[in-house]
């Protein structure tokens, strides 16, 4: 089975087969509509790719190892057929995609997998993540509107980083991609010690419990950082972090609010968008306020 | 989880087999350090730490392991993996775990993590990819936890964040197929005797 | 099988491990089939693939190489050196018509006279199995006298 | 023409029980070049070995062949023999005939009987092309090259210069002393480190047997055992070390300040130093990177010099001997050895490839050295322990097990076998300095195997009110003034979150850096954790598989104190037996090289694990092989690969092997 796109700098690639997620086109509308706009703004084009289906999110690979990779194993093949690299927003998607990828370079796996789906599996796209291509042209952004004085805690979660022979784009302890990003665009990204550390990942309906516990322990890190807001890549985290801030308050007893923003809302801003064309006022927990207090919104 | 009075241990046994067959990983390279347990999330909320888990397997108690609810709460964040001295995916092995007590029908100790997972594969069962207001109200009215983030809604829909109606795509059939297939195949798999 | 065939065995054993090891299977008082010659060199790595073939010349119906351990090797790798020499010594020899089963290396330390005592007997058992080579009748059939 | 004389030994019933003697001896009788056949009841007895002198001097024998026990066991005895009848003690074979026959088919005489025959009949036919051989005697230089200054090294060259014998030891540092001299206390007695380590430190110095090249590194290495050629680079120290009184001036007087390496950073130095107070030799070296003056040359050489900075030169300036010699450059010289000590010891692990403990990160999470220097009354706080980030002094820490020791992730696998003690060392010693402090350890196994050690711990735990936890650390981070570590109590099971002052990793032992490329000069092997590796684990411990290189202290695995130093004695004792000698027998059976067939392909040099063969030139330009005696060791893989047969083997000879091979089932 051949990979269309393995080898080659993404620095060079201009267009991309686009993988949203079933995410970014519902809860997390405003990482897609931020993310294409600064994309368009950066000369990158996204082609959504036509015909994806979910990944099958953890809930596939908790109980079902075959779903798992047959489920991004058709968008995989779509991609293929498209012949572009398949750039995935959703840190989920991206992790499922690339460890589906990664499955399918076993023979037997590959054999089964095309029984599962009907289909031969001619050949695979390469799986990237958004922030890879971001960071591939980092000197190449145009910034008109530094975000000067903003203070950003980036937070990478799980997905991005682990594991590491299969999946992480940077180092599962102390990532620097997005921190690279935000001091590019003029920010300044705030050392701290919880920038992989899990949100609760899919348990807020059935686990509220533990969502709350581990969102609200990076929720005070990130503020005792001295983090004006967190910055995020990945839609699943941002809904645990910035969907619950009021319960977190309610239950720990701290009163402050982290606004938890996604880092191409941030990029749209220093490429010169408008807060609402990048959906930064749909946030529960409103970041606008403190990015006016800096002259940015 | 099953209350083990007196244990006996089975060293060779085909759970630790299975789960070096299955997941790749030999649990008899974990020497109980615990660096497992002191960076797991959820490790408060396990009656099993992922280092006892390991251990268990060690010994081949399988009831104690697969009537855990430590393989259901398991986040899948890895750090245990990231981090093992022994470079043991201990994450993998708890996925294995898991995969083995369904397949064996063991009962779920967290049946409100198992439901949802259940009802987010019908969602995308039904139409290819996920409805997230159809979960949520199906997950709400099957677990019985009524008002369970209904808090939120207003909210998310005011914003925008909630589409009522869902998109379904063009071949969901196809979707449809490959649950039904995958499930069939799963069904195949070898499971671990003892 | 022939009735009452007994295989030539020619063994050639490192100083260090191998022929200690022999000795001690004597010491031990153990017993294995008295069908092997034995050949004392330093180390396996000084066996050159001619002697292995001038062994055949003569009549062997089969040639063991005994050596450290890997890792143990007096001279720290002449045992390696052997090991990368029989994987291409045994096909070739395959080739010309002496079945692989025929040429044997083994690893047998100085402390190793049970291990010593089973090899040997296992490869004089699986020799007595394979019977006289074929090559020599097939050459004795034309007239040919000596062949490998 | 070959006379060979057969005797063949009965050994009581251990033989003749289960062989035919006289069949065997009618057999022998018969084989080519045999003159002569007796037979023994005992050959290795005076009357047996009287009879075998007799029988060569009456049948002018001039090759002999003893079918008895194992060669084994009496080749030795029998090559004496040999000789005392005037023969060279190279023209005898054994045949094996009791440990590969007798003994092992005693079920089968008729076939045990057939069996001596051909076993004899290998040994006439190889002993009918064995020639004389001689045992070279080569000179030696008793005089020994110590490649490291720690304990152990120190320990070996005062041992071997008590022995009456030259010493040469070099050291890379400034000063001798290695890792003990950083030391505040020692485990488990608590005797002062300084205070057992410097009066040796200075009868070293004082020694008139020895010299002392601090500063200085091994460059290359020549020659073999008795007979080594080492070309030593003495580094420039820019301070004339005959002149200078040591008076320390310069010292205290320049300007320029860097972390210390010998405090591991917790303190600084300046750029002219000496590591610490009781170095040795207590006279200083300029850290020409640092140096003011320095930087302002290298300006002035790269046309920068509107950057240039101030001139300095407050050392010249201040020196009362004037010995400051700016114009000092490195200066290499060679020197002969007989023998060579390998010292280089150890280094400690750097933690800061543990992301998610945050060294170098945090300021207060630091190593268990660097709380050594915190603690040590000389040390950069006078003794005093005072947290890195803000001086205060800490009440809560927490003690991190295993940093870099039983981590196969980090390619570290091996237990450093001192961290446990060092820890509970730690514990005793923060308690003494300040009774309200509290240490938590956090351990996987608490390893005090040696005299005194688990007391020790137990002290730790019972006295000192250490508290040990049994589990791996996972995460260390900063909160507020305070440090979070997350950890298990594996005996519990449940996680672990303690708020610490100061956190310490107890940071594993790795091989000094460079020691691979140093074990590529000698031509001795390292393992896969760069250890050296010794001639066997157990029986030589202190020996190489190359003749005349010893191996000392924490180089070889890790090591304790005490052991360092009994390995420094023993390998002292190895060296002073090997200069106990007038000169150096070598074993005859060596490769040889006919250079009339030499095709000067030179896989022979390729293969040959000690590298004892080079080439020469011919008078014609061809460029052939040539063995050097002193470093071959007889395995004859030269031999076996040579495509021309040049190269051959004394003892071993392609000849003889073949001749035995053809022997068989005549």
């Amino acid at each position: 089975m051949k990979q269309a796109e393995s080898t080659g700098t993404l620095a060079g690639q201009k267009a991309f087969s686009y993988f949203p997620g079933c995410s970014l086109h519902s809860t997390a509308r405003e990482y897609d509509v931020s993310a294409r706009l600064s994309c368009e703004a950066l000369g990158i084009e996204l082609k959504e790719l036509e015909g994806w289906a979910c990944c099958g999110a953890s809930s596939a690979h908790s109980t079902n190892e075959l779903l798992a990779v047959s489920l991004p194993a058709r968008d995989l093949k779509r991609a293929g057929e498209v012949g572009l690299p398949l750039v995935a927003a959703c840190a989920m998607c991206f992790s499922r995609l690339k460890i589906a990828s990664h499955e399918l370079q076993n023979n037997d796996m590959r054999k089964l997998v095309q029984t599962v789906i009907g289909q031969e599996i001619q050949k695979t796209a390469r799986v990237v993540h958004l922030l890879e291509v971001v960071d591939s042209r980092l000197d190449a952004i145009p910034v008109k509107k530094p975000l000067t004085e903003l203070k950003v805690a980036c937070y990478y979660g799980c997905l991005l980083v682990r594991p590491r022979e299969k999946v992480a784009i940077d180092d599962a302890e102390n990532p620097q991609l997005m921190d690279r990003l935000v001091r590019k665009l003029g920010a300044e990204p705030v050392a701290w010690a919880f920038k992989t550390e899990c949100c609760g990942a899919g348990l807020p309906l059935a686990r509220p419990d533990i969502v709350l516990k581990l969102c609200h322990r990076i929720l005070a890190q990130a503020r005792q950082a001295g983090a004006d807001c967190i910055a995020v890549a990945c839609p699943e985290c941002h809904s645990n972090l910035d969907t619950h801030q009021e319960e977190i308050r309610a239950r720990y007893g701290d009163d402050a609010r982290v606004p938890v923003v996604y880092f191409t809302q941030l990029l749209g801003l220093a490429l010169g968008l408008s807060v609402q064309q990048l959906h930064l006022d749909k946030h529960l927990t409103d970041p606008v306020p403190v990015l006016s207090s800096k002259g940015l919104a | 989880m099953q209350t083990v009075e007196t244990i006996t241990p089975l060293p060779q046994s085909r759970l630790s087999g299975y789960v070096q067959k299955h997941s790749g990983q030999n649990p008899l390279r974990c020497y109980q350090c615990g660096k497992c347990n002191a960076g797991c999330p959820v490790a408060y909320a396990m009656d099993l730490g992922p280092r006892q888990v390991m251990r268990a397997v060690q010994l081949g108690l399988k009831d104690h392991v697969l009537s855990s609810n430590t393989i259901w709460v398991c986040l899948q964040c890895q750090v245990c993996s990231a981090r093992c001295p022994m470079e043991i995916d201990i994450a993998r092995v708890m996925e294995s775990l898991r995969l083995l007590a369904i397949l064996e029908g063991y009962p779920v100790p967290e049946k409100d993590i198992e439901l949802f997972h259940r009802i987010f594969l019908e969602v995308v069962r039904r139409h290819g990819r996920l409805h997230e207001l159809e979960l949520g109200a199906m997950y709400n009215v099957r677990s019985g936890h009524l008002t369970a983030n209904a808090g939120l809604l207003p909210q998310l829909l005011s914003r925008g964040k909630l589409s009522v109606l869902p998109t379904t795509i063009r071949d969901a059939r196809a979707v449809r197929e490959i649950f039904a297939r995958a499930e069939a195949e799963s069904r195949k798999a070898p499971a671990a005797e003892s | 099988m022939a009735v009452g065939f007994e295989p030539r065995v020619v063994g050639f054993l490192c100083n260090w491990c191998s022929y200690a090891g022999a000795d001690m299977a004597g010491t031990s008082r153990m017993s294995y089939p008295p069908n092997i010659r034995i050949i004392r060199v330093p180390c396996s790595g000084r066996v050159d693939p001619l002697f292995v073939v001038k062994a055949f010349q003569m009549g062997a119906d089969g040639v063991l190489i005994a050596g450290c351990h890997p890792g143990d090797c007096h001279y720290t790798e002449g045992n390696y050196h052997m090991r990368r020499r029989f994987a291409l010594l045994q096909p070739f020899l395959d080739y010309v018509g002496i079945e692989k089963e025929r040429f044997r290396l083994e690893w047998v330390s100085a402390s190793e006279g049970k291990r010593f005592t089973q090899v040997v007997t296992s490869f004089t058992e699986q020799l007595r199995q394979l019977g006289p080579r074929k090559d020599r009748e097939l050459m004795a059939a034309k007239g040919v006298q000596r062949a490998v | 023409m070959a006379r060979i004389g057969v005797f063949i030994c009965h050994c009581g019933s251990n033989i003749a029980g289960s062989v035919d003697i006289a069949r065997v001896l009618e057999a022998a009788r018969k084989m080519p070049q045999v003159v002569y056949v007796e037979d023994n009841k005992y050959t290795c007895s005076d009357p047996g070995q009287a009879s075998i002198r007799n029988a060569v001097k009456a049948h002018r024998l001039n090759r002999v062949v003893v079918a008895a026990c194992s060669p084994r066991m009496h080749e030795k005895t029998f090559r004496k023999t040999v000789e005392q009848a005037g023969l060279n003690p190279f023209l005898l074979e054994i045949a094996n005939i009791r440990e590969q026959d007798s003994w092992v088919h005693s079920d089968d005489k008729e076939r045990a009987t057939e069996k001596a025959i051909e076993i004899v009949r290998l040994a006439v036919a190889k002993v009918a092309r064995n020639y004389e051989l001689y045992a070279r005697q080569i000179s030696l230089t008793k005089r020994a090259l110590v490649i490291g200054g720690g304990i152990s090294g120190i320990q070996a060259a005062l041992d071997i210069a008590n022995a009456g014998h030259e010493v040469v030891l070099v050291e890379r540092e400034p000063t001798i002393g290695g890792r003990m001299a950083q030391l505040d206390k020692t485990f488990p007695t608590l005797d002062c480190s300084a205070c057992i380590l410097t009066p040796k430190m200075v009868e070293l110095a004082q020694h008139n047997r020895v010299v002392l090249f601090t500063y200085a590194e091994v460059q290359s290495i020549k020659g073999f055992v008795g007979n080594f050629e080492v070309e030593v680079r003495q580094k420039a120290r820019k301070v004339n070390h005959t002149t200078c009184t040591g008076c320390g001036t310069c010292w205290q007087k320049c300007p320029e300040k860097v972390p210390s390496e010998f405090d591991l950073g917790m303190g600084q130095r300046t750029a002219i130093y000496i590591p610490f107070p009781q170095a040795v030799p207590t006279k200083p070296v300029i850290d020409t990177e640092h140096c003011r003056y320095m930087k302002y040359q290298r300006f002035v050489a790269s046309g920068e010099e509107d950057k240039k900075p101030p001139q300095c030169r407050v050392c010249e300036k201040l020196c009362p001997t004037g010995s400051i010699d700016w114009e000092e450059q490195d200066r290499v010289f060679t020197e002969k050895f007989g023998a060579i000590i390998v010292a280089t010891g150890y280094q400690t692990f750097d933690a800061s490839a543990y992301g998610e403990y945050g060294a170098g990160m945090y300021p207060d999470v630091i190593s268990g050295l660097q709380l050594e220097r915190l603690m040590c009354a000389s040390g950069p706080t006078g003794g005093e322990v005072k947290r890195p980030s803000d001086g205060a002094h800490p009440k809560t820490v927490v003690f991190v097990s295993c940093v870099g020791s039983r981590d196969e992730a980090k390619c570290r696998p091996y237990c450093s076998k001192v961290c446990c003690m060092y820890m509970a060392k730690h514990a005793i010693m923060l308690r003494e300095h300040d009774p309200e402090v509290q240490c938590y350890i956090f351990y996987i196994d608490i390893r005090a195997g040696g005299k005194a050690y688990e007391e020790f711990t137990r002290r730790a735990q019972e006295e000192y009110g250490a508290i040990y936890l049994r589990g791996r650390i996972s995460k260390i981070y900063q909160e507020g003034k305070k440090l979070v570590v997350l950890g298990e109590d594996s005996l519990i099971g449940r996680p672990v979150e303690l708020s610490a002052d100061l956190v310490v990793l107890a940071t594993g032992m790795e091989p000094s850096s460079g020691v691979v490329e140093l074990a590529q000069k000698l031509n001795i092997s390292y393992d896969t954790n760069q250890f050296l590796v010794e001639a066997h684990p157990k029986l030589r411990p202190v020996e190489t598989q190359s003749d005349g290189i010893f191996l000392a202290g924490a180089c070889v695995g890790p090591r304790d104190i005490p052991d360092s130093v009994a390995q420094g004695s023993a390998a002292a004792v190895k060296a002073a037996a090997l200069f106990s000698q007038d000169y150096i027998t070598t074993d005859p059976m060596t490769a040889m090289v006919d250079i009339s067939r030499c095709t000067g392909c030179l896989l022979c040099t390729q293969v040959c694990p000690f590298k004892a063969i080079s080439t020469q030139a011919l008078r014609d330009g061809r460029v052939v092989a040539s063995v050097n005696e002193g470093l071959c060791k007889g395995c004859g893989l030269c031999a076996a690969v040579c495509r021309s047969k040049a190269i051959d083997l004394r003892g071993f000879t392609n000849q003889q092997l073949f001749a035995e091979v053809t022997s068989l089932w005549q």
